[in-house]
């Protein structure tokens, strides 16, 4: 079975810096893959050029067999590609039930009509309805984004990047900033998703590393250093030195 | 402060009427901006006139800030809600092109002291409008012929590139008849160092430029800061050189010719009165041609409005303001085919007074009881 | 929602009984005056859709307004001589013709000016539309043959078959027709899908491309929508006073657009015509009084954008509330 | 030849008073994050004060003084009662607010000193030429304004990198926040860069003065370009705001020289002369244009 993300020798520099060296990684379908490593290790650069906000100067993006790499961003969601932010990213003064329409609605087409009524398109808010009624936040539809907690929030994103159903969906970080109760929601619920669609994972929260991820690649100054899977991860060296040891300290 | 003062109660007395009795004219003119002193001219010049006339009169005065929409808006009331059958002031051809044909349509009379755009002086002319000015084309020729009686056979001509601009060149090219390099300067452009550099490289034998206001100000300054002004002569029509910019560049136009349709030293009873009468109500102004422009608009409509009894017969007002029988301060006067004047062109000098500053000699007629190249095309 | 209906209602036929109230008062120049506001109206409207409702701070807008304008001009200057724009396309004076033709030309120069300023945002955006405004405020001060900068006459009002367009309450019915069909017009565009893609872009550009929406053809879209709003009302304000020229076009005139939209309250439908109306309303009534309206004119600007947020509209909201 | 060179130091002088307004201006801008339309105001402020001062004294530098003064006490005054409650608001509550301000201050010099332009002269020891190179007398005032402009350029060169305020005015430029959690006082610097940018706005006012015609709405005309400069320069970027200056001046004075009789040599005669003036006149803003496709935030961009 082919991957659904490859991605071989991607380089990005700034200036003098390197950001990312040659990474090249593979997410499989059905797969939850993690990226972890050190702040400042390229983690967001690498996100944001599979995303396609920023293009690498070396290296090949490939998302379902089609090579992607200079597409730009709106190109990559048609074909299935779907993100988080590290820092939550919302409509701020529509509700949790527009923003979910407004996702809905994006995946749905028929954006450039001007003569409807975007709050009669019925398959758009039954939609929103019953996917609200199902999550942690059925009770708080009609709450504007900006009064949102901040465990909603990234809750919120992630039913919005789910509707989109992407095949590989990348999370930036989805348990920043969340309080236990809060991570336990997000891991259960990540794990809901599974068979939805692939993931990428970027995370600190080693505990959530270990509780979702069939696969662990570790970053480390625009390098993959490792890879493999979650025992593997543990008992490398290499990984335990550069990384695991500075986290523990 | 002073000013202040003679500002606030120059608002009084326009707020209240001084001629509650008389016919109530509509005076519609750019008073805000760079060239609010235009209409500020305007204004006094009519009043003056007018008074001058002995007709009973009240001036309805409103600013325009030099804005078709606003003219139209002004017009529109005192045409048809405040019943004026009379309408004058305009300094501004792209305000008149709006305002005049609301006028003309209304069954007013619109009598120009400044504006005279040539598609209304030419097919478009009408009986109820009269412009006691000049047309464009006849000033800057004026100018030409000034240049070519002087001898000279090669020229730089300098204008803004907008329509005036370029009509003010073809003028100055029309009766000159030599050899004539055209410059075209910004429509906004302050500095004009880069041109002085041109004509310092073209060396001519006369310069000839248009730039009226602020515009004038600084060339003639920039013109003499270059070293040109003594070596290249140079020949100006009369909005490039009215009495307020001579009075802003002080000794920088000193040499200069000019050419006019009316100067401060014309020996003739009207001008004199005028000039009196100016120097009594505005001592710190100079009295510009602009102001004079007003004042003969004023003793015309003053004269007519004492013909015709008020403005009651719009149709005999109108055959009396045809008829012009005033003593014009530019001692001839007449209307052409186009209800355009048929004026004489005078040659003066720019020279130095006591103090140094300049002053405007009248040197010799150079063109007599001319009319415009549009009148041709008019068919009332 | 049919409590809205009804205040929109009340609203027009109080509009449209201006001519009468005018005329019975004897103060009829209010009838051109309510019709120039309505038409400026509808211009600062057309920019409020992409400013208040799209995130774009254009300061260029008058260009199109301007172009509208002009399109019309040109068509009646070769109608009136019988000649042809270009060679080839003959002038008219029908109605008919001049708007869809002044709509279709601005959405053009929309898309020319959208196309290359869009990929700029904050404050690069700003200037560049003023920039390309400026262009075009230049290019018509050189077009000899329709007037440079003295403008171009429209003798006479574009025809409207079955309608006497020289009089002056027709002239304001269409007018006011005109301006309500665009009020309607853009109450269905915020409320439609194009209408909530474009606020989405508006609150969180990057989020919207996350989605999949290639947020820069929407922008231009919008873009080239609220360009074609101000072709309309610069060509209704051409026939409207019968004239044309480049002062439609210049910044000032961009800027005062804005200051009706901002002055009225941004992002809200009947905002943008409330602050046309009161500028357009104070500016005449106090050039009436003095000849320094723009000293008061400009400081009950500044009193009010350092007093209240949201201009009129939220005052009126205020008031609302406060009544309940 | 000699006519490049002319050309080139009348471009240069340009300039420099672009250089002179924008600086002011970027900093106001990148600091303060306000978009100030009133900055050409102060311009007309020094220019008047300075005038008016010269002919009640008949000096040229108690005029250069007392413009100096006007424009640095009315920017405080100004930033006091205006501006201060601007900086949190958005781009368009500051467009507004200080497009008002333009009205009050066009308004307010009518009422004071009338609507007639000012009679200004130039210094007696500046009223000559120098012959640079043979051929070629230049106006020594146009000299005196290239070498101030250049000179303030130094003064503000060192100000920024040298000294402490400085180090906070580039601070304040890149990050907002960062100054604020520096513990400085920042409503203090704030007032003081933008009384700088006053001052430095009627000083270039003060040197236009004797060469432009000092009258109501000066200030409106090369407000505009002085924008350009800015966004051209980078917002913020005071190094940006001199090289654009520089350029533009260069550019816009090279176009107007040049490009009519360029034109002339390829097409017939007067409508040459026309569109090379049209070009030209919007040639700062294609410049802009330009620049702005290609870096879209300008050439030296001080926020990342």
């Amino acid at each position: 079975m082919s991957p659904v993300l490859d991605i071989a020798g991607l380089v990005k520099t700034f200036g003098g810096l390197t950001a990312t060296d040659h990474v090249s990684l593979t997410v499989d379908t059905g797969e939850i893959h993690a990226l972890i490593g050190p702040n400042g290790a390229g983690k967001s650069t690498l996100i944001n050029q599979i995303c396609g906000e920023i293009i690498p100067n070396a290296g090949q993006i490939h998302l379902a067999g089609r090579d992607v790499t200079r597409l730009p961003p709106a190109g990559r969601v048609a074909l299935g590609l779907g993100r988080t932010f590290q820092i939550t990213s919302l409509l701020d003064d529509m509700t949790v039930r527009e923003n979910l329409g407004l996702a809905i609605q994006a995946r749905e087409g028929g954006n450039f009509r001007i003569f409807d009524r975007a709050a009669k398109r019925n398959e758009v808010w039954d939609e929103a309805d019953s996917v609200l009624a199902g999550s942690a936040l059925s009770a708080r539809a009609g709450v504007k984004v900006a009064d949102l907690a901040h465990g909603e929030k990234k809750q919120l994103e992630l039913l919005m990047a789910l509707s989109q159903r992407p095949r590989v969906l990348l999370l930036d970080e989805p348990m920043a900033g969340l309080g236990h109760v809060e991570s336990q929601q997000m891991i259960e619920a990540l794990n809901a998703a599974r068979g939805e669609c692939a993931m990428l994972l970027v995370e600190h929260d080693m505990e959530a590393v270990f509780a979702l991820a069939d696969r662990i690649s570790v970053l480390v100054y625009g390098r993959i250093i490792a890879a493999g899977t979650a025992e593997e991860i543990r008992a490398n060296p290499a990984v335990r030195e550069a990384y695991l040891g500075e986290e523990d300290a | 402060m002073q000013r202040l003062l003679t500002t606030a109660s120059l608002l009084v007395a326009l707020a209240v009427p001084a001629y509650a009795e008389g016919t109530r004219i509509g005076v519609i003119t750019t008073l805000s901006g760079p060239a609010g002193y235009l209409g500020e001219q305007i204004r006094d010049g009519l009043t003056l006139g007018l008074e001058a006339s002995g007709a009973a009169f009240e001036l309805v005065v409103e600013d325009d800030g030099r804005d078709p929409n606003t003219g139209v808006q002004v017009a529109d009331r005192m045409l048809n809600e405040e019943g004026i059958k009379l309408l004058t002031g305009i300094v501004f051809s792209n305000v008149s092109g709006a305002v005049v044909p609301e006028a003309l349509d209304a069954g007013a009379i619109y009598v120009s002291p400044n504006a005279a755009p040539s598609p209304l002086a030419g097919e478009k002319c009408h009986p109820n409008y009269f412009v006691v000015s000049w047309q464009n084309d006849s000033l800057h020729e004026a100018s030409g012929a000034a240049a070519k009686k002087l001898g000279y056979t090669t020229a730089v001509a300098l204008a803004p590139n907008y329509q005036a601009g370029k009509d003010a060149i073809e003028g100055f090219k029309r009766e000159f008849g030599g050899e004539v390099t055209e410059i075209y300067t910004g429509v906004e452009q302050s500095d004009f160092a880069g041109e002085m550099a041109q004509i310092r490289d073209k060396a001519p034998q006369v310069v000839f430029q248009f730039h009226p206001g602020g515009q004038g100000i600084a060339f003639l300054k920039q013109y003499q800061q270059a070293g040109l002004l003594g070596t290249v002569p140079m020949v100006l029509s009369e909005p490039s050189y009215d009495a307020v910019i001579l009075k802003a560049v002080g000794p920088a136009a000193v040499g200069v010719t000019g050419t006019t349709h009316w100067n401060a030293d014309f020996d003739n009873e009207a001008s004199k009165a005028m000039v009196a009468a100016w120097a009594a109500a505005h001592p710190d102004v100079p009295l510009t041609t602009y102001g004079q422009q007003a004042y003969d608009t004023g003793l015309l409509i003053g004269s007519a409005l004492v013909k015709a009894g008020g403005d009651g017969d719009v149709a005999a007002l109108q055959a009396a303001i045809k008829a012009a029988e005033f003593a014009s301060t530019r001692g001839s006067f007449a209307f052409g085919p186009n209800q355009h004047p048929v004026q004489d062109w005078y040659m003066t000098a720019i020279e130095a007074d006591e103090a140094g500053n300049p002053k405007v000699v009248t040197k010799e007629k150079i063109r007599e009881a001319v009319g415009d190249v549009y009148a041709a095309n008019c068919k009332m | 929602m049919k409590r809205d209906n009804l205040v929109l209602l009340a609203v027009l036929i109080l509009l449209a009984l201006v001519p009468f109230a005018a005329e019975f008062t004897g103060q009829s120049s209010w009838t051109k005056l309510v019709g120039q506001a309505l038409i400026y109206g509808m211009a600062a409207a057309s920019l409020n859709f992409i400013l208040g409702y799209g995130g774009m701070v254009s300061f260029g807008h008058a260009a199109f307004f301007g172009i509208g304008g002009y399109v019309v001009g040109i068509l009646y200057h070769h109608f009136d001589a019988g000649t042809a724009f270009l060679g080839i396309i003959p002038g008219t004076d029908q109605m008919l013709v001049t708007l869809p033709a002044a709509v279709l030309v601005a959405g053009l120069a929309a898309a020319l000016v959208g196309a290359l300023s869009l990929r700029t945002g904050g404050v690069q955006f700003i200037m560049i539309t003023l920039a390309f405004a400026q262009m075009f405020f230049f290019l018509f001060i050189s077009l000899k043959t329709y007037g440079g900068e003295d403008g171009i006459m429209v003798r006479r009002t574009n025809a409207l078959p079955g309608l006497n367009m020289k009089d002056k309450a027709t002239l304001y019915w269409v007018v006011l027709a005109f301006a309500a069909a665009y009020y309607l017009f853009l109450r269905r565009l915020v409320r439609s899908s194009f209408g909530q893609i474009i606020a989405g872009i508006r609150q969180n550009e990057r989020r919207m491309a996350a989605m999949g929406i290639s947020t820069l053809r929407y922008k231009l879209y919008a873009f080239i929508l609220s360009g074609m709003g101000a072709g309309l009302a610069g060509a209704l304000m051409v026939n409207f006073l019968r004239f044309a020229s480049p002062d439609m076009m210049h910044w000032t005139r961009s800027g005062e657009l804005m200051v009706m939209v901002i002055l009225g309250g941004v992002g809200t439908l009947a905002g943008p015509f409330i602050g046309a109306g009161a500028l357009f309303t104070l500016e005449t009534t106090l050039a009436r009084y003095t000849e320094h309206w723009m000293l008061p004119v400009g400081i009950l600007l500044l009193v009010v954008v350092l007093t209240s947020k949201g201009g009129l509209m939220a005052l009126i909201a205020k008031l609302k509330g406060g009544a309940k | 030849m000699i006519l490049l060179f002319e050309q080139l130091l009348n471009g240069l002088q340009y300039g420099v008073t672009l250089f002179l307004l924008a600086a002011g201006l970027t900093l106001i801008f990148g600091i303060m994050g306000v978009i100030n339309l009133a900055h050409g105001a102060l311009y007309m402020v020094g220019a008047f004060a300075a005038s008016w001062v010269a002919i009640q004294t008949g000096s040229f530098w108690g005029g250069l003084v007392a413009g100096l003064v006007a424009s640095g006490l009315i920017g405080l005054v100004v930033e006091t009662a205006v501006i201060r409650r601007l900086y949190a608001r958005d781009h368009l509550d500051q467009v507004l607010a200080t497009f008002a301000l333009i009205l009050i201050f066009n308004q307010t010099t009518v009422l004071i000193f009338g609507r007639q332009p000012l009679f200004t002269t130039l210094p007696e020891i500046f009223s000559g030429s120098v012959e640079i190179i043979p051929g070629l007398p230049y106006p020594t005032y146009r000299l005196f304004v290239i070498a101030v402009g250049l000179a303030v350029a130094l003064g503000l060169y060192f100000l920024i990198n040298k000294t402490r305020i400085g180090m906070l005015v580039r601070a304040g430029a890149t990050n907002r926040q960062m100054v604020r959690a520096l513990g400085v006082n920042i409503q203090g610097l704030y007032t003081a860069v933008f009384a700088l940018g006053a001052l430095l706005a009627g000083l270039a006012g003060v040197m236009a003065s004797p060469i432009v015609s000092v009258q109501v709405g000066m200030g409106d005309e090369i407000i505009l370009a002085t924008f350009v400069v800015v966004v051209i320069g980078g917002v913020g970027s005071v190094k940006g705001a001199f090289v654009a200056g520089i350029v533009l001046g260069l550019f816009d004075t090279m176009l107007r020289a040049f490009l009519p009789a360029t034109l002339q040599q390829v097409m017939p005669g007067p409508e040459a002369q026309a569109l090379g003036v049209g070009i030209s006149s919007m040639g700062i803003y294609l410049m802009m244009a330009l620049v702005l496709l290609v870096r879209p935030r300008g050439l030296f961009a001080a926020r990342g």
